[in-house]
């Protein structure tokens, strides 16, 4: 296990070094100079050229990509004339368009989209495998042919265009919810719950698809195997074949695109974000592509990837405590 | 199955919408680019005169707030776009994918060791940021939706190349590939011969079901605002532009947005229909 | 400054519907009149809230570029000569602030001498003096404090290469004869030097308490208020400043104890809560959030809401801008031809409708402070008239019509695809077919401000830093300041010796009166040249909170004064 | 009379799997049920339990135990007898037990549903049973996730839960085809030991008759759904009434039958040599280790081994098809002249593509081989030697049977006209009268072309009935390689001596039957 853990770590981290260097030779070739932005309208060279030194873009690329590594492990500070800015580590990079540090940004974000994705997640998970449940056990019920219709229909139905039908539903014609802004949880659970209940629904919903369906074929798999038939052979009650032998199995798939859902976190929240004016990282992503506020883009992309690859992780460790007969290797 | 009969006939309308776009509007007596001052009122931010968004028997799904451009016309053009750029995704990635996958399955264990992780690490890129990203990076003057169908293309391909990898490992243990090698065939030989026949329907199956989330990705691109550029229209771009007259106009929502959920339930449909029809064993009970 | 529309984001968020939620929750009680029930002794007390979308970035008077004194920036630096705080036209009127005039000038407006009033004190109470202010202007010549206007190095004598007071010590066009004097030694005559000292580099800085960069973070107040606390671009939290009072200050009313200003919200968000008025946010006002077009159908039919509007008329122009050096834009024909050829009237649905803009024919906005003179030299109504359109160009020699590129930026607010995809179906009309040449901003103004590679047509803006002629007219028509390198206005690079000399004239009278109707001449017959093809000026509607009182909008910068208004 | 089954049908849309079925099982008695696939054996253990119920499949007859019916009884009350009164094993160990809880709670957890024991003796008495049927340590291996069982260990554990209940049925579907011969024994003997002890009634469902005959006292032989044949086990193999009954015994490879040809004159020389080859895997666990032996020119070897000695392995490498870590292979041939006839028909031509075409292809590939008529010629020939007719050259793999695959790919291997032949399991899959088919004619082709052929089975009777020489494997290593006479009638290894006593045959009592 030590090992196992030790190994994906150091995997984890090859991960997100390899990434980190793409992102930044991806970034490097993007148009108009971020120094000329920070400068203002009207710019003077020696301006630019303070700027510059400071950003340090006046070095080779490779020596820049250094200086970011760097910066993440022990913190990095961003100097020219009286004044220092510091980046403590782990410093993915010093945003100067908003003049803070892009891992101070992204903490700030954080909140928001985790608020979301986990909201979200309780959700599609409740309503997912309750309705995978409930189609799997009657297979060709109305019920089923119901859920199965329903389901077709999410998974026609990108985020934005479900989020605009529930916001015009809830909240123009039926008026039953607030317009969703963001209230911390620490401030005021109930605004906090009731603002984000409707990108809660949007995201959980076409999430939820996937899991109703997961969930379904998994039980039909489930009971058609041969460990099931034994049971029956032996007088094991319908229900408690199902309650505790099925389902055990069934939930086993389900928690692992769990884990590997949950890492996708920014990514998925990129579109609900902007949609509902959300203060999350995916704002925060789409805010600084549009700004070209590259470290912060940079940051953004690195966090996700390094969200996927814990998830991945977190998905094999759940997968081995939920089925004994998998080992870590 | 008669689902995936809907969902073809559905598809098939799209496609002769797309390519008669230009006969439609004209029958219509429109086109997509014009404006139309005179339909809008002005001083109330350009919004549609009459009722349901303008709809009259010249516009037959009325017009656009502030410009007062043809919405029919709209969406017909539109539909090449959405449609034009999900297959461009969809042939990007399955080239890619089944290229990748079947070197990577064909290849030595280092080849395979690479490219497997290669694969892997484009799996754990969050696609859509690095979309996003890209086509900022794009300088704009690039025809769009042919960047918009690479972009989304390029880093799509990873479930592919799993899938072409697995398939062709696989099928490689097969005895029947070992009597081609005792039959004297070469490794080429074999891998046109013997493996990419098997590879072919599974990867057709696969594309099917990767096309309704292409069509949604340039959708939700384009609603980002870094879609196709005006004054080509497109689904996603209508859309995001018809979010901010969601109560003043809501006929300019309903419509981009019926669109997409009907392009994407029709493939998905079809999508379907072909898994089912290539591996009947998982057909479910209740379709 | 042009009016780029700093607004970048891609996604217009769902302003009209958010504002369609909760929409039944609000007061049926009326809204009371804005300015009713003022009285300037009454109104001190409670919390004005300032509910904003853009970021709190820079708060050193050094690197902030603004006009007038600023709206969140005037309650905390006092400059030398600020706006007039009355409603109506005389609110474009500069005034003493610090000084005791406006500025006395000498030698043809080329030196500009002013005195401070007594009793002035920074929060510590420490006397404000003519070096502070120095001091100040020297700062924001340090390159590691950019941001600001580029006039002070453009206008000083001898500091076209000044790198600030941290690397090259003082600046000697600056006298500070006494404590209480300060003579600015100029390289030309500007007469419109007063309209320049509202700017925060003529705030004063206290050297001792400079911390270079990290000024920010607590700027020393010369103003009714002081920062209690700056979250780093989220929260600004001002209190009162004990050592300002109103009688060493006669322009700012500072009527509420607290302002909070919150930053980074959506805008969607902040006009959903000024309509509401929930809670505080009855006590709320904003300084950068504009009702959308698709939210004007609804103050129509609901007068309560507005009543709490704010109707701004910031000068500005939208136009677009030939290259006379790019074929067939040379020939003056062509140039006409589409001047005929634009319908203003799809541009301005395309950027919102008739509330938010109004047809321009000349390029001054139509305020009478930048000399505004009506002319309209190719009369073509306000949906274009293709058939002049189409003369001309037959006799340009294009009888068969003419392809051309638009060179247009992708920022969707402003001057972005929106109306570049409207003149390229009025153009249409006329038989000019137009290819569009979309840009990101930033290579936009990178290619359309570099002489070098400006494109032959492209749809820009232009607002001016403060209400005057000068800063509207000289940086688009002055041939001597068409910039090489880049950074670079004139896009017609327009170098008329009469015009500059005109120009030069009107710089060395400093009755405003005067030079404004000069300026409006000059615009006249510089817009014969068809240059440029003036399309729209803007106008903003802001909301602001029932309770919020003596809201009135200043024509200077075309928004309501956080330091006049009231809360209770 | 314990079990009394009378006119079952069952019937699934379109196919009726058992057709009036009629047999009784006796108090303590033992019947083995026996039939080729599709006979219908496995759906008649299945009905007996009424776990057709909640399926497509049709029902009728009765199944009576102990005078009551079993098919028309409601849920609550079969649930009450199956376990408790009649209980089952099944064929595949692995997947018939729960992968997520422990032998012993499942175990536990039947015994209490049934009992209403307490928790605690329930899980004493899951170690007794297990105890019973011979797992070592049962106190600690309770405790066990099936996948930490072996395949035997599995079924003993499946057996255990029967046993907890005590019932006066046990029905065994196939418990013990997909073990080893050894595990095989042990698992019968132990059902004897069981059945001896508890009196409990037994009916064994298995496709082996010799497997059958050890096991049961009473045979029931079926076909197409029906009852071919029934009676005593001796009686009925021995003395077979019926044709088909006659047909299915004669073709069971006997394993002290010596085969039919002459032994080949002179010797000749080595087709292919393996020196001291070796063979690990990625993971480091050796496959081979350290084999040498030799082929000659028109002999055949068998090689015999349980699963995992090596012996597929050895057979790819001889073939050329995988290299060896170690050591080296000399055959003296070009390519095309080592050929392979695999086990599992279904995998063995490519679906996508014409049988003719994959016959075909050794020709193809060959830079001076025949083309155009001549192709077609030759494959024509060939799949006629091998007894199909030439329209089979246009036929895709799913239209043939298993057995006619085999002859097909034998064609292939034929066509090439190879000095070597390897047969890796070719006839495992088949039902036994086709495997009879197919070993005449590989033994024909062999002498008539006179061919090297290295035949590789797990099946020693099989091995017997087409080697000149017999090598024994055993976990990679070579233990034994003599003629097949001195192997077969003198073996020298234990472990050689172990196979053949454990596994089963028809032979009666050996030697002296025939």
């Amino acid at each position: 296990m030590t090992r196992y853990l030790l190994r994906r770590i150091v995997e984890t981290l090859a991960v997100l070094l390899l990434l980190s260097a793409c992102v930044y030779a991806v970034f490097y070739v993007l148009p108009g100079d971020p120094a000329r932005l920070i400068c203002g309208k009207i710019c003077l060279p020696d301006q630019l050229t303070a700027i510059h030194q400071k950003l340090g873009l006046d070095q080779p690329l490779w020596e820049q990509y250094l200086h970011f590594l760097q910066g993440l492990v022990a913190g990095r500070d961003y100097s020219s004339g009286p004044s220092v800015n510091h980046c403590p580590a782990p410093c993915l990079g010093y945003s100067f368009q908003t003049d803070q540090p892009v891992t101070g940004l992204l903490l700030d974000r954080l909140p928001v989209s985790l608020s979301l994705t986990l909201g979200a997640a309780v959700l599609w998970l409740v309503i997912g495998v309750g309705t995978g449940l409930v189609s799997g056990l009657r297979p060709g019920s109305l019920a089923d042919r119901a859920l199965t219709a329903v389901a077709l229909a999410g998974t026609a139905t990108p985020v934005f265009v479900l989020g605009l039908v529930l916001l015009l539903v809830f909240c123009v014609y039926l008026a039953w919810l607030p317009f969703p802004g963001y209230v911390p949880l620490t401030e005021d659970p109930v605004a906090w719950a009731q603002n984000l209940l409707l990108p809660w629904l949007t995201l959980a919903l076409t999430t939820a698809v996937v899991y109703s369906r997961l969930t379904r074929t998994t039980l039909l798999e489930i009971l058609a195997e041969d460990h099931i038939r034994t049971l029956r052979a032996y007088g094991v009650p319908e229900r408690r074949i199902i309650g505790r032998h099925a389902l055990r199995g069934t939930l086993t798939p389900i928690i692992t695109l769990f884990g590997l859902h949950v890492g996708t976190v920014l990514g998925s929240t990129v579109l609900t974000e902007s949609l509902f004016g959300l203060p999350g990282l995916g704002k925060l992503l789409i805010d600084a592509v549009n700004t070209i506020d590259v470290p912060v883009v940079v940051g953004a992309t690195l966090l996700s990837g390094f969200a996927i690859v814990v998830g991945n992780t977190l998905a094999d460790l759940l997968y081995h405590f939920a089925d004994p007969r998998v080992h870590l290797t | 199955m008669r689902h995936y009969r809907v969902g073809l006939a559905i598809v098939a309308a799209l496609v002769l919408i797309a390519l008669t776009a230009p006969l439609l509007t004209a029958l219509e007596g429109q086109d997509a680019t014009g404006f139309h001052p005179e339909l809008v009122n002005s001083a109330l931010g350009g919004l549609p005169n009459g009722a349901l968004g303008g709809i009259s028997a010249d516009h037959w799904l009325g017009v656009e707030p502030g410009t007062g451009r043809d919405i029919f016309a709209r969406i017909v053009y539109g539909a090449q776009v959405s449609l034009g750029v999900a297959i461009g995704a969809t042939v990007v990635q399955v080239l890619i994918g089944t290229t990748v996958g079947l070197a990577a399955g064909m290849g030595g264990r280092l080849a395979d060791g690479l490219l497997t992780r290669g694969i892997d690490l484009m799996m754990a890129l969050p696609e859509l940021i690095f979309a996003i990203a890209l086509l900022v990076i794009v300088p704009a003057g690039f025809p769009r939706p042919l960047l918009l169908a690479g972009v989304i293309g390029v880093f799509g391909w990873g479930g592919t190349a799993r899938l072409v990898r697995a398939q062709t490992l696989s099928l490689r243990t097969r005895d029947y590939v070992a009597a081609a090698r005792l039959a004297g065939a070469g490794r080429v030989r074999v891998a046109r011969r013997e493996i990419l026949p098997g590879v072919v329907a599974p990867v057709l199956t696969y594309a099917a079901l990767l096309l309704p989330g292409n069509i949604v990705s340039e959708a939700g691109l384009s609603f980002l605002g870094i879609g196709v550029r005006p004054p080509t229209p497109s689904w996603g771009q209508m859309l995001s532009n018809a979010s901010v007259w969601f109560r003043s106009d809501p006929m300019y929502v309903i419509i981009p947005a019926a669109a997409i959920f009907l392009a994407v339930l029709a493939f998905t449909l079809l999508g379907d229909g072909v898994r089912k029809a290539a591996n009947p064993r998982t057909t479910g009970a209740a379709s | 400054m042009r009016t780029s529309h700093k607004v970048l984001t891609a996604l217009v968020p769902l302003a009209a519907l958010l504002a369609a939620c909760g929409h039944n929750t609000q007061d049926a009680q009326g809204a009371k009149n804005s300015t009713a029930a003022f009285d300037p002794a009454t109104c001190q007390g409670g919390t004005l809230r300032v509910l904003n979308q853009g970021d709190l970035t820079h708060y050193d008077p050094a690197r902030l570029y603004t006009s007038g004194g600023g709206k969140i920036p005037t309650l905390l630096f006092r400059t030398l000569t600020t706006r007039n705080r009355v409603p109506g036209p005389d609110s474009t009127k500069v005034v003493p602030d610090l000084a005791t005039d406006v500025g006395t000038p000498s030698d043809d407006a080329k030196t500009w001498t002013y005195h401070l009033k007594d009793g002035l004190k920074f929060e510590d109470g420490t006397p404000i003096t003519s070096a502070d202010i120095k001091y100040g202007i020297e700062r924001s010549f340090a390159p590691e404090l950019p941001g600001g206007a580029p006039y002070l190095r453009d206008w000083l004598k001898d500091a076209q290469n000044y790198g600030g007071p941290y690397k090259d010590g003082e600046l000697s066009s600056i006298e500070t004869p006494d404590d209480k004097t300060i003579i600015f030694k100029l390289r030309k005559p500007e007469g419109e030097f007063p309209y320049l000292a509202t700017a925060t580099q003529f705030a004063p800085v206290p050297k001792a308490k400079d911390t270079g960069v990290d000024y920010e973070k607590h700027p020393i107040s010369s103003g009714p208020y002081k920062v209690e606390s700056f979250d780093q671009s989220k929260h600004l939290v001002l209190v009162r400043n004990d050592n300002w009072s109103r009688q060493i200050d006669d322009q700012r009313l500072a009527c509420p104890d607290r302002i909070e200003v919150t930053a980074g919200l959506d805008p969607a968000v902040v006009n959903q809560r000024l309509a509401t008025g929930a809670g505080d946010d009855a006590n709320a006002a904003t300084t950068d959030v504009n009702l959308g077009p698709a939210e004007l159908a609804r103050l129509g039919s609901d007068p309560q809401l507005a009543a709490h509007v704010a109707h701004t008329h910031f000068g500005d122009t939208t136009y677009l801008a030939f290259n006379p050096k790019v074929k067939p834009f040379d020939d003056i024909k062509v140039r006409e031809a589409i001047s005929y050829a634009v319908n203003r009237q799809t541009v301005i649905n395309a950027v919102g409708g008739s509330q938010l803009a109004d047809p321009a024919t000349t390029f001054l906005p139509d305020q009478a402070v930048f000399g505004y003179q009506p002319y309209d030299h190719f009369p073509a109504g306000p949906t274009g008239d293709p058939a002049k359109a189409k003369e001309l160009l037959a006799q340009a020699g294009y009888p068969n019509g003419l392809t051309i590129t638009l060179t247009h930026s992708t920022a969707q607010s402003g001057h972005g695809p929106g109306v570049a995809t409207a003149i390229q179906d009025a153009l249409k009309q006329a038989g000019i077919t137009v290819n569009l040449e979309p840009l990101d901003p930033d290579s936009f103004d990178a290619k359309v401000n570099t002489p070098a590679t400006e494109p032959g047509l492209s749809i820009d803006g232009w607002g001016a830093d403060w209400p005057s002629g000068n800063p509207f007219l000289a940086p688009i028509f002055d041939g001597r300041q068409i910039i090489k390198s880049g950074g670079n206005f004139n896009l017609a690079q327009y170098d008329n010796p009469e015009v500059n000399d005109e120009i030069d004239a009107i710089n060395k009278l400093t009755d405003p009166a005067a030079a404004a109707k000069r300026w409006g001449a000059l615009d006249e017959k510089i817009g014969k040249e068809a240059l440029t093809v003036p399309l729209y000026h803007s106008k903003d509607l802001l909301l602001f909170g029932k309770n919020v009182k003596n809201a009135w909008v200043s024509d200077w910068n075309g928004l309501y004064d956080l330091s006049v208004m009231s809360v209770k | 009379m314990t079990l009394s089954v009378k006119g079952l049908t069952v019937r699934y849309p379109g196919v009726t799997a058992v057709d009036d079925l009629s047999f009784d099982l006796p108090d303590g008695g033992s019947l083995a049920v026996v039939g080729e696939s599709g006979s219908g054996k496995s759906t008649t253990a299945a009905a007996l339990l009424g776990l057709h119920r909640g399926t497509r499949a049709q029902v009728t007859g009765t199944v009576e135990l102990d005078g009551v019916d079993l098919t028309t009884l409601p849920d609550e009350r079969l649930r009450a007898v199956r376990g408790r009164r009649i209980a089952m094993v099944f064929q595949d160990p692995l997947s018939a037990l729960d992968p997520f809880f422990t032998v012993g709670d499942q175990i536990a957890s039947v015994y209490r549903l049934h009992t209403r024991a307490a928790r605690r003796a329930s899980r004493q008495k899951a170690v007794e049973v297990l105890n019973r049927v011979g797992i070592p340590d049962a106190a600690r291996r309770v405790r066990a996730h099936p996948h930490e069982f072996s395949g035997g260990m599995r079924q003993r554990a499946l057996i255990a839960m029967a046993l907890a209940l005590e019932p006066s049925v046990l029905v065994a579907d196939e418990p013990t085809s997909a073990l080893d011969v050894t595990v095989q024994a042990q698992i019968l003997t132990l059902l004897a030991d069981l059945r001896a002890q508890s009196g409990m009634a037994l009916l064994f469902v298995t496709h082996d008759l010799a497997v059958a005959a050890q096991i049961a006292d009473d045979v029931l032989v079926m076909r197409h759904g029906r009852a071919v044949e029934r009676g005593p086990v001796r009686r009925v193999l021995t003395a077979p009434a019926e044709p088909y009954t006659r047909e299915l015994v004669d073709a069971v490879p006997r394993l002290h039958t010596p085969r039919a040809a002459p032994e080949p004159a002179a010797p000749r020389n080595a087709a292919v040599t393996v020196h001291g080859v070796s063979h690990h895997y990625r993971r480091g666990a050796h496959a081979l280790k350290g084999i040498s032996l030799e082929v000659r020119e028109g002999e055949t070897l068998g090689i015999v081994g349980e699963s995992g000695s090596g012996k597929s392995t050895l057979a790819r490498i001889m073939a050329g098809l995988l290299p060896p870590t170690h050591g080296r292979v000399a055959f003296d041939g070009g390519p095309r002249m080592r050929q392979m006839v695999f086990q599992d028909p279904a995998s063995s031509f490519n679906p996508r593509r014409q049988i003719g075409a994959s016959v075909a292809e050794p020709l193809l590939t060959a830079r001076s081989g025949p083309a155009g008529d001549a192709v077609s010629d030759a494959v024509g020939d060939a799949l006629e030697r091998v007894g199909l007719g030439p329209e089979y050259t246009a036929r895709y793999p799913h239209e043939l049977s298993g057995g006619q695959r085999q002859r097909a790919a034998i064609a292939r291997a034929l066509i090439a006209r190879p000095k070597l032949m390897i047969c890796d399991e070719a006839v495992s899959a088949l039902d036994v009268t086709t495997q009879a088919g197919i070993l005449r004619l590989l033994t024909d082709v062999q002498r008539e072309l006179g061919l090297a052929m290295v035949f590789v089975s797990h099946d020693l009777a099989v091995v017997r009935q087409v080697s000149d020489r017999v090598a024994v494997m055993k976990d990679g290593e070579l233990v034994e390689l003599a003629d097949a006479e001195t192997l077969f009638e003198a073996p020298q290894h234990p472990y050689t001596r172990l196979l053949l006593s454990t596994a089963p045959a028809l032979d009666g009592d050996r030697p002296d039957s025939h």
